[in-house]
């Protein structure tokens, strides 16, 4: 059986794994690049940090990419506490609690309804639904300034303008049109034989909601929330027309902390005070970045 | 076949066919907040608008008709126009750079390529944080005074000019580096779900063809990712559109109005001129160019399939 | 009384505001009851349409800042602003208040909404002495000194004429050159006639000249807020620049002295009339007494002579009576109270003009400032037509 | 005729008058069928065909457009899936992924509100019958295929109720598994003889499990008969062609008389229909198709008598077992099994013949059996 | 032996102690394989076992850990795919989504610059083999699975490759247009005459279409023989059990001798060795596993002579040509194949006899062949 021709052959020419540079062409290419990008994108946010550490004197100086040469806190320690809007000195720290305050059960409460509103798409169409999904689509790109006087008026009607009520219904109407697509594109990927299956055991809407369909979306709640998270701290138009000066969040802090200038503009407090500003989110996509492409993959591509 | 006739007619009978209103009856209560959302907020509010735009509403909303003056009056305003070229500009840029951004990053994320997820971390957080604080940074790096230029002429070459945000004729592409910036990462995310979509096999087969990565991208990959670049264009296309803070935060519109964009027109003159027919003139014409991008995909997206 | 919560919103964040505001909040509280400052940063462009959605969307603040003029119109139309005739029949305000154009502006229907604070005034321009020490330039006595003198600013690297980004910043220093420039009765016909034909003549051509000029001048000022550039010519970056009185406030918050280290014209030194703008304050319709009350507290606090001094003096602005002494008040200042008293004033465009009109010309002057390539004349085209379709 | 009080009937599932669309496309089309109490039921068809549907109308998972279902003599067609005593194993399983497998079978009782040592007894039953006493702490991630499947059988059973459903329960298995699995569900099937029906388009699940299969197309049924029937005397064509592997043998031709007897005419040749049962009676010059399984046309050895032909091997499928010989015969290919052991070389010539008591005859247009 | 001119062989394709694993993971472990010019060899194995990644490798669309291998003589190990001479057809197709079939066809050779008359040239000759013509305009959601199948093919068809490889490219299509194309691709193999390496799960399509068959396990090839050798003589109890359907019959025993005669003892049961060819020679006492395909099972009237037992019918599966009976006998369950026309009742008796000639038997423990 075993020929000798292939005997012979084994010794000859390249056997095993193709040897591979470490610095091949491909791989200069792709990790040049990469780098390259990398360093983009990297840049403002080491602008940022290396600013916000600088006195002013060493920033009038000049360089916005030189490393400090006195690190200083005091920027950061001036953002926080002591930076004035008007006759308010107390920097961030007030915006920081009313925005987790303001945050907190507005993601909860439009998680839940979007959520709601997914599996029900998903799962139990019913006439018209599609029709007011679609209008709820399209609503996703209407700019917001557009619609601030009909939320007004919505909200003058319901009594709850200026209270923290009213603010988390208007983050769960303008964060309910992208989180109902991401949980019924989510649901509807989800095999609708377990759907089935439930109904036939006799588990009812709710039943079926929270017992077989929540367990399993662990992924598209971390989207939401991600998305969430940073939509709700994020916002400015919100936060400044719908709340009052003591419950300002801190984005409306921070735009007053920015634009109340006197004399120049104190870069290293301002990029301090942007820093603290996008701490909470930061932090969560730098935890979580990995789930939420995973969640991303699951439900916003289909096809 | 013999049928029991007496069972169909006995029970059929009495059995009715329940209310179609009733059936499902969780599922529509519990959609009563979409319901209300799309009708009364979405809709109502959509129509609101388009309504008060014929009046001639100042500071408050008042049903005093007006006709089409508004409208005339928008498209003879030469602010508005530098907005819309603004917008188109700014809208045609965006997507080419983002799309292709994007994909590119995702194409090299997608070499099997060591140290990915802090790749993907790096290109991604600038999308946790908000528009004003990008607008921010960014004005500050393309500062002529202490950003980019003033470094780069610091080391010498001291005729460097590199101003966008103080220069009418490319502000719009300060602002542009700043969205790219921002946005990218998403649309990387987006695209690397998409390849990470495609059938191995077909990646396989071009490879037994002998053709070359970049044509196997370019010819076969892309166009079998249409749906994904679709969803990332509806994303990206609404972006564009509602795109205000981070003008706002970069260059207020400036220098002069050189950097305006359609929902900053609409913004100020709600409110800074305290003229709402005319800022509702301008968002009924910026509705009408996202429901000519958004109808048709929403159509092919949501109303061809049906699923039971 | 009881003490009680009063949020008062406004958009005074700038160093000098600031202290101002101050005084006023000092007063408001020594009465027991407790200012709660809402300031709101980012100019009035964005504070406004924040007050106006609380006040229509049924959560109104206690009082709220507005320019003199048309700005809180319809908002007393509709029933929302609260009357204050009663209080200002008791306190006499018709007499104490000068110009009575400031309480003509809170006057709707014969019924008094708003209490008239300062009064500003546009036509103001201010110059770094140092700049042109350094130049070896004398300081200009007026506008067209100052045009010949902004070449030697130029060489030295200077920038003339100190212009922020923000449009209304040129659109009213359009405004301060016809009144200027033009005169009174320019003024006048442009703004309150809103005559279309001299808007497109000669003598608005001479006024876009004129701008033209200061466009040159003000090549390379890379600032956005009015401040900012009030800042160059505090530090001599910068040789002057045109804006309201409440530049001063900056000036002294930066030990500067008015004479020593800068120097004012006003009505740049051609013609010196002023304009008398201003902020009030307007009372939103409360249903709380007590608060309804606090209302009333405060709007006999900003009156109060006492607190019209600290904070005019700290704002850099005018008194809105004429019976308070101002002896702490520096040069620039007496010079505006001067021509106050001489009379040599005139309305200013807020109350002229809608915002609807004032919002057009910033843009049209906006695009003008920003972009060399707008000649003088496609500018004063579309200037004329304006005009011709304001109200 | 209007009598309310209802009847008493063998019946244990009755179909009337289903019509089923989904917008303009219908999917099923007036279906009647009447399921025995305890009997074994396929749906047998090919993809697409409305099985699915069909059987989601009887579960209450999708609403007829027309018609009624009756279980156990009740009308049904309105009721929740839970109050149909229905029980139902789908094709993926869809067991609930974050349950144990204890859990996944009891959670329609937990739902219900049974009360818990009614659960247990229920549980233990059930566990017992199909052996899975030692998998009920685990995940359904941790078991195998067929464990799977019999916890999916598991959660109907123990529900306690009349009627099975299945959904192409072994379509998603390895061959090897799927057998296995098919003789156990066969085996439960004769323990518990409760009502069953059964989703596949495989024709040998169909042949051997089912007391009757009722073979569709396009929403509308072809043929309801025991297997036997449909393997040796299918109704029409579609039928004939339908089932069995590989496939029927059809030639297209017409009919002739030659003294007496009736011959099948096909491209100049001719075979005897000797010993063919014609359900209606034969007339000379109607095109017909005849039909012969490739297990009922004999070759060299096996020919016992009758006509014989010649023809040519073109292709040889050895199959282990059985060899599958591709003949050319008459410009028609036609397949012949015979024994594993015996090979032909393509080109090589073979003698057959027709076994035409076992053949099928169609007319060329209805393609309905004659 | 340090010659490096390679000699010429019968050889298509070589394989020589090919390993390969994903990290830790073994996958390939030290195969060789050589196949003939124009032979059709069928991988074939359970999934999972490594038939893919072994014809990945061959492609060069995977590298080995070790090891090498040859495509016409060539060393070809590090070689990129389209250098190899291969063409390979997808389970899925892979065919280009948004290209006509005549772009599918030629944008490899456009790509690789070939003119363009040659690539006319090309794609009509491909054309008229797979009998596309009228498909050329279309894209492939236009087309049936079958259709695409030809596709697939003719893609590698018009590269003039030496070696066609085949990964499971029936596997998405249902059983009748399998068994269809089964025979497509075998005549395609008879016109062609390339070697054809073909990767599937499916016994019956390796039984039908290989000249050789590979049987894996976990990466390792368990045998590599002709069918007939593969079904009649298996050389482990692990390819025995994976060929045939239904499986053979096993029964755990020990061989005793008794007047010269071998007898299989189990459960008290003694059967007569008396037929089979021993590879080696038996020793009594040796535990051992009886292995009997159900087709090799006589029962009542189908005993020719030889020893006869008595049995029980449990279960009867009728499958049309067919009758599968599950009989109990001494304690094991055993299939037995018997016409599709003959029925017996659970529980009836049958006589049955072994036809030894045919059986395997295997050591039990080590499972091999004796
Ligand atoms: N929700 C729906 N809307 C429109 N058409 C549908 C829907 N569900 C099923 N169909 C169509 O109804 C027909 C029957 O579908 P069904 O699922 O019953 O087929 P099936 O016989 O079970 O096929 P398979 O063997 O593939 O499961 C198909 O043509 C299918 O396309
Ligand atoms: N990229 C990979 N990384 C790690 N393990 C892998 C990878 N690809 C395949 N495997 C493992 O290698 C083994 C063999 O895979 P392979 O795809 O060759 O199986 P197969 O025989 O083709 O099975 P199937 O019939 O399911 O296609 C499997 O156990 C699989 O899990
Ligand atoms: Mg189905
Ligand atoms: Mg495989």
């Amino acid at each position: 059986m075993p020929n000798l021709a292939g005997a012979d052959r084994l010794s000859a020419g390249p056997q095993g794994k193709r040897p591979r540079k470490v610095l091949s062409g491909r791989n200069i290419m792709v990790y040049g690049a990469l780098t390259f990008a990398a360093i983009y994108y990297l840049l403002p946010l080491y602008v940022m940090v290396v600013t916000s550490l600088k006195g002013m004197p060493e920033i009038r100086m000049g360089n916005i990419f030189s490393p400090p040469m006195e690190i200083t806190f005091e920027p950061w320690a001036k953002a926080w506490a002591s930076a004035c809007t008007g006759l308010n000195c107390d920097g961030l720290s007030r915006g920081f609690w009313n925005s987790v305050k303001i945050m907190v059960p507005s993601v909860i409460v439009s998680i839940a309804i979007a959520s709601v509103n997914g599996y029900a798409l998903a799962n139990w169409k019913f006439k018209g639904a599609e029709l007011f999904f679609t209008i709820l689509i399209i609503g996703a790109f209407i700019p917001y300034q557009v619609m601030i006087y009909p939320i007004v008026i919505v909200l003058r009607e319901l009594g709850l303008y200026g209270t923290i009520y009213g603010l988390i219904l208007v983050h769960s109407i303008f964060g309910m049109p992208i989180l109902t697509l991401l949980f019924r594109n989510y649901f509807v990927s989800l095999p609708e034989e377990l759907f089935k299956a439930a109904r036939i055991d006799g588990a009812g809407f709710w039943q079926i909601y929270f017992r077989i369909m929540l367990p399993m979306s662990l992924p598209i709640f971390v989207v939401a929330m991600i998305l969430q998270v940073t939509g709700i701290w994020n916002d400015f138009l919100f936060g400044v027309v719908f709340t009052r000066p003591e419950t300002y969040p801190m984005t409306v802090q921070l735009n007053n902390i920015v634009n109340s200038v006197q004399g120049v503009k104190e870069y290293n407090v301002n990029m301090a005070a942007t820093l603290l500003t996008g701490a909470i989110p930061l932090i969560v996509y730098f935890v979580s970045g990995r789930l939420f492409v995973r969640g991303i993959a699951a439900g916003a591509v289909k096809g | 076949m013999t049928l029991p006739i007496s069972i169909s007619a006995a029970q059929g009978a009495q059995v009715k066919r329940p209310s179609r209103y009733l059936r499902n009856l969780n599922s529509k209560i519990a959609s009563i907040p979409m319901v209300l959302t799309a009708v009364v907020v979405f809709l109502g509010g959509t129509i609101w608008t388009i309504l008060y735009s014929f009046t001639n509403s100042r500071l408050l909303p008042r049903l005093s008709f007006v006709g089409i003056d508004q409208y005339e009056r928008l498209w003879s305003t030469a602010r508005w126009m530098v907005s819309i070229q603004n917008l188109a500009t700014y809208g045609i840029l965006s997507l080419i750079f983002s799309l292709t951004i994007g994909f590119l990053l995702a194409a090299l994320m997608d070499q099997k390529i060591r140290f990915e997820n802090t790749f993907r971390t790096i290109f991604l957080y600038p999308f946790a944080l908000s528009f004003i604080v990008t607008g921010l940074v960014w004005q500050w790096i393309l500062n002529p005074e202490f950003g980019v230029q003033a470094v780069v002429r610091s080391m010498g070459w001291t005729s460097f000019a590199f101003d966008p945000l103080y220069d009418s004729d490319i502000v719009i592409y300060g602002i542009l580096i700043a969205a790219l910036w921002q946005g990218t990462g998403l649309v990387m995310c987006l695209m690397l779900a998409g390849l990470r979509g495609i059938d191995e096999d077909i990646w396989k087969a071009s490879r037994v063809d002998g053709i070359p990565m970049w044509r196997t991208y370019i010819f076969i990959v892309i166009p079998m990712m249409r749906p994904v670049f679709v969803t990332t264009l509806v994303i990206i296309a609404s972006g564009i559109v509602r795109i205000y803070d981070l003008v706002v935060a970069q260059t207020s519109g400036g220098p002069g109005i050189a950097s305006d964009v359609p929902a900053k027109y609409v913004y100020d003159y709600m409110f800074f001129a305290q003229n709402l027919g005319q800022g509702f003139a301008a968002s009924t014409m910026m509705l009408l160019t996202v429901a000519i991008i958004v109808v048709p995909w929403a159509y092919l997206e949501f109303g061809g399939r049906k699923r039971g | 009384a009881q003490a009680t919560d009063l949020e008062v919103t406004h958009w005074w964040t700038s160093g000098g505001e600031a202290a101002a505001v101050g005084e006023f909040a000092k007063a408001f509280n020594a009465t027991g009851n407790k200012w709660v400052d809402g300031a709101i940063a980012g100019s009035g462009g964005t504070a406004r349409p924040i007050m106006i959605s609380r006040i229509t969307g049924g959560d109104p603040m206690g009082a709220t800042q507005f320019n003199h003029g048309r700005q809180a119109e319809e908002l007393v139309q509709e029933g929302l602003m609260r009357d204050f005739t009663d209080l200002a029949q008791q306190q006499k305000w018709a007499e104490i208040v000068k110009p009575t154009s400031l309480l003509k502006s809170c006057t709707f229907e014969g019924k008094i909404y708003c209490v008239p604070i300062n009064i500003h005034s546009w036509q103001w321009l201010w110059l770094s002495n140092e700049a042109f020490t350094k130049v070896g330039v004398a300081v200009p006595k007026n506008w067209d000194e100052f045009v010949a003198a902004a070449p030697a600013l130029q060489k030295a690297g200077l920038v003339p004429l100190a212009i922020g980004g923000q449009p209304w910043q040129v659109n009213n220093l359009f405004s301060v050159l016809v009144i200027s420039i033009g005169g009174k009765d320019l003024y006048q016909k442009v703004y309150a006639d809103k005559d279309a034909a001299v808007a497109g003549g000669p003598e608005i051509a001479k006024i876009f000249k004129a701008a033209d000029d200061a466009r040159r001048m003000s090549k390379g000022s890379n600032v956005q807020d009015w401040n900012q550039a009030t800042n160059m010519v505090i530090t001599g970056k910068a040789g002057g620049q045109i804006m309201g009185d409440w530049a001063q406030g900056e000036f002294q918050l930066a030990g500067k002295k008015a004479g020593v280290d800068y120097s004012c014209l006003p009505g740049l030194g051609l013609n010196e009339v002023l304009t008398t703008g201003g902020d009030a304050i307007y009372f939103p319709l409360l249903e709380d007494e007590a608060k309804s009350k606090a209302q009333e507290v405060l709007a006999s606090t900003l009156l109060d002579p006492k607190t019209q001094v600290a904070f005019n003096l700290k704002k850099g602005s005018l008194p809105v009576r004429g019976d308070v002494d101002l002896e702490a008040a520096n040069d620039c200042m007496r010079k505006g109270l001067d021509i106050l008293a001489k009379g040599n004033v005139t309305t200013s465009t807020d109350q002229l003009i809608s915002q609807d009109t004032q919002k057009q010309l910033e843009d049209l002057m906006a695009q003008f400032f920003a972009s060399p390539s707008m000649t003088p004349e496609a500018a004063q085209k579309r200037f004329a037509e304006v005009i011709a379709s304001a109200d | 005729m209007h009598n309310t009080v209802p009847l008493r009937s063998q019946y244990s599932v009755s179909i009337r008058e289903l019509s089923l669309s989904f917008g303009a496309v219908k999917v099923l089309e007036n279906l009647n069928i009447d399921i025995h109490d305890g009997e074994f039921l396929v749906l047998l068809g090919s993809s697409g065909c409305g099985k699915s549907t069909l059987l989601n109308c009887i579960a209450g998972l999708l609403e007829p457009t027309e018609g009624q279902i009756f279980i156990k003599d009740k009308n049904v067609t309105w009721e929740e899936p839970k109050d149909r005593g229905i029980g139902m194993v789908f094709q993926s399983y869809a067991l609930y992924p974050q349950m144990t497998v204890e859990k996944n079978l009891s959670f329609g009782l937990r739902v219900a509100g049974v009360p818990k040592d009614e659960i247990d007894r229920r549980l233990t039953r059930a566990a017992g019958i199909l052996q899975i006493e030692p998998l009920m702490k685990r995940k359904p991630a941790e078991l195998s295929g067929g464990q799977r499947q019999r916890v999916a059988i598991g959660r109907a059973l123990v529900r306690d109720v009349d009627v099975f459903l299945f959904d192409e329960p072994l379509s998603n298995l390895d061959a090897k598994l799927r057998s296995e699995l098919r003789v156990e569900i066969k085996r439960l099937h004769q323990s518990l003889k409760n009502t069953m029906i059964y989703v596949t388009h495989d024709q040998i699940e169909a042949l051997t499990l089912a007391d009757r299969i009722a073979i569709m197309k396009s929403g509308v049924i072809q043929q309801l008969d025991d297997p036997v029937t449909i393997y040796n005397r299918p109704k029409n064509r579609f039928v004939a062609g339908f089932i069995g592997s590989p496939s029927m043998n059809f030639m297209q031709g017409v009919l002739a008389e030659e003294g007496g007897r009736f011959l099948f005419q096909t491209n100049g040749v001719s075979f005897s229909l000797e010993g063919y049962q014609a359900s209606e009676t034969l007339m000379p010059g109607r095109a017909v198709i005849l039909g012969a399984r490739p297990e009922h046309i004999k070759v060299d050895g096996d020919i016992v008598g009758g006509e014989v032909h010649e023809a040519i091997v073109d292709i040889e499928e050895p199959m282990g077992a059985d060899n599958l010989l591709w003949l050319k015969h008459a410009g028609h290919t036609m397949s012949v099994r015979i024994g594993g052991a015996r090979r032909y070389a393509p080109g090589s010539k073979v003698r057959l013949a027709f076994d035409m008591t076992m053949a099928s005859l169609f007319d060329a247009t209805t393609e309905e059996r004659i």
